[in-house]
């Protein structure tokens, strides 16, 4: 009799640890090796890795040991099927994302005047990488000498950052309260009569 | 805080001495503005907040900001301007009502309750969110992520905030280029009091510390709220100085100055700016 | 005997489902949504993703769904054992998480709003603070005068706070039903420091 509670008890210690085994395999960054598990889990972690292992072959995701560490990986077998699209996503240039924001704010706007506005000279390959990313588009020739083309953003530029409308762009001022524009030193910050209301009271810090 | 409030009545020399004053400027740099002291006032006194006596919490803030402003003379606006609507607020709750189209005291103290039960909620529901389990801490996501870039159209990785930041930060280069520095227009208590010294030669008697504000400046923002402040600071330093003498009746009242002849030797008169009795 | 070896196919064709499935939500450390997944998987994959959930419910990886995306994650009672500490320099201030549960409770709500609720004036640093951190997102402009703009949560708020949508805010329906979800000013120049329009001067979009 008593030997049974006891095997009931042991059963569920051993489904407890089995469970946070498995939590951490999935949380880790990097492979674990035994001997950092088994410092969580106690010195049976061999045993349930084997049982782990043994629970995840048929399926999807599988309990490989790489190089003395244990980590959950795709199955290879569906390899084909996973990597569909081979490009790594990537970061988007400081110059890409500056260009990206004047013409969304300053729309139509010419390459000069976004030079003007940045201070310094676009690369061609900044607008085309834009275009190609279907982000802005070419919008109508500016009747001014030399007639300049214009560039706007097209709707996929909303869908992308989740806008519904142009309109939704927080203002100059607006971004200046929300804290995403503050040229100023704090002290110089108080002669500013434009967002006065944001000076109000100090005790929010 | 309680402790504090109740032991103002027996000795306010105890008040001023530091230890008193310290607590008094921890207490009041712990909260988040006026609402949030009278949320603070309003659960000492220990019943449901939709019990709670409008009165009483009122006369509790006015001792409150009477008490702080003799340590913290630059108490932040806000209070005062709450000070000065709870002074209202009681004035209407225990006078008879006006004829008018004004709301009365009533409807105001119960819409005070209701900002105080609203802002109690909003907290109370802040610290349940925080106490979830989070994502990240104790909830955690696939540690070593297979980047099968299924969902993003756009291999470039690049969100909303990035875009914003970008503009801000591209604005921020070009305000600060193109003017060094803004225009600091705020008083200074330099400038207040060679205004004070040059006024009070023309005012021989009592007058308001109103009267000797610079006017048209236009609106009630942060310049007139600061040439306030300037004068007040200066008029504190002309009296000690002994070159004007102040009077004020109590507690918010005007403050009056008044110039004093030079060489004059009737020496008490320099009243306490902030005393309440 | 054809049936039964249509059966076995189906079978078989339904198990490859799922572990393509098990093999996409588990590479992918954000939710993925049911659109893009059917559009792997196929129409049946709501079916699916309830097995999955089913199976891994008492395991310790879970299958959630959050703002309408599926993600694995460790399982919610294992928190104490896999708690992992902030980093101070993460830590939020009292105003920020203030201000966090009060666009998460009336949204969409403008900065005057949220002002008039707080009684005190929003500090620069908090709005984008909170944006950076990916849980707010500028909303549409309220039309009203001066055309405000309002701030909404995003699906990585109820990502990070486990929470499936926004009805599974904590005491959400009794806050509503005690009519303590209104954001509109109630007192007179108490508060609301910030005049909205006032932030619309200067919108240059």
């Amino acid at each position: 009799m008593i030997k049974e509670v006891t095997d009931a008890q042991e059963a569920e210690a051993r489904i407890g640890k089995l469970r946070l085994l498995e939590a951490l395999l999935f949380a880790s960054s990097d492979p674990l090796d035994e001997e950092t598990l088994a410092g969580r889990i106690g010195p049976e972690v061999g045993l349930l890795l084997e049982e782990l292992r043994a629970h995840y072959a048929p399926r999807g995701v599988t309990l490989v040991c790489t190089g003395g560490g244990w980590a959950f990986r795709t199955a290879v077998d569906l390899a084909p099927e996973l990597r569909r699209e081979e490009e790594v996503s990537r970061k988007l240039s400081r110059a890409a994302i500056e260009t990206l924001a004047i013409i969304a704010y300053h729309q139509p706007v010419t390459r000069g005047e976004i030079e003007s506005i940045r201070g310094v000279a676009t690369s061609k390959g900044t607008l085309d990488l834009l275009m190609e990313h279907g982000w802005i588009r070419p919008g109508k020739r500016r009747e001014t000498p030399g007639r300049p083309l214009t560039w706007i953003t097209t709707d996929h530029f909303l869908d992308h950052f989740g806008l519904e409308s142009l309109r939704d762009l927080p203002s100059v001022d607006e971004l200046r309260a929300a804290g995403l524009l503050d040229s100023r030193p704090v002290l110089l910050g108080l002669g500013a009569t434009a967002d006065d209301s944001a000076l109000d009271t100090g005790d929010e810090t | 805080m309680a402790d504090l409030l109740a032991g103002r009545e027996a000795d306010t020399s105890a008040i001023a001495e530091g230890s008193a004053s310290e607590q008094l400027l921890l207490v009041l740099d712990g909260f988040e503005g006026p609402l949030d002291m009278l949320l603070a006032l309003g659960r000492d006194q220990k019943v449901d907040l939709t019990r709670i006596s409008i009165l009483e919490l009122a006369d509790q803030y006015l001792r409150f900001v009477a008490e702080a402003r003799k340590v913290r003379l630059e108490l932040a606006a806000d209070y005062l301007v709450m000070a000065a609507w709870l002074a209202y607020l009681k004035s209407r709750l225990l006078l008879p009502e006006p004829e008018g189209e004004e709301p009365s005291g009533e409807d105001m103290a119960a819409a005070l309750a209701f900002q105080l039960q609203r802002l109690e909620a909003m907290k109370g529901v802040a610290e349940k969110l925080f106490a979830r389990p989070r994502l990240g801490i104790e909830i955690h996501p696939r540690g070593a992520p297979e980047d099968l870039d299924l969902r993003r159209k756009s291999v470039y990785e690049v969100t909303l905030f990035d875009l914003l930041r970008a503009y801000g930060q591209q604005r921020a280069r070009k305000e600060s280029g193109v003017l060094h520095i803004a225009p600091v227009r705020l008083y200074s208590m330099e400038e207040a009091v060679r205004r004070l010294s040059s006024l009070l030669g023309r005012m021989p008697d009592w007058a308001t510390l109103a009267s000797f504000l610079p006017g048209g400046e236009g609106g009630g923002g942060l310049l007139t709220r600061s040439a306030l402040a300037a004068h007040f600071a200066a008029t504190l330093e002309l009296a000690k100085a002994g070159r004007v003498e102040l009077r004020q009746e109590g507690a918010f009242a005007p403050l009056y100055v008044r110039g004093r002849a030079a060489g004059s030797q009737d020496g008490d008169i320099s009243e306490e700016a902030q005393s309440n009795d």
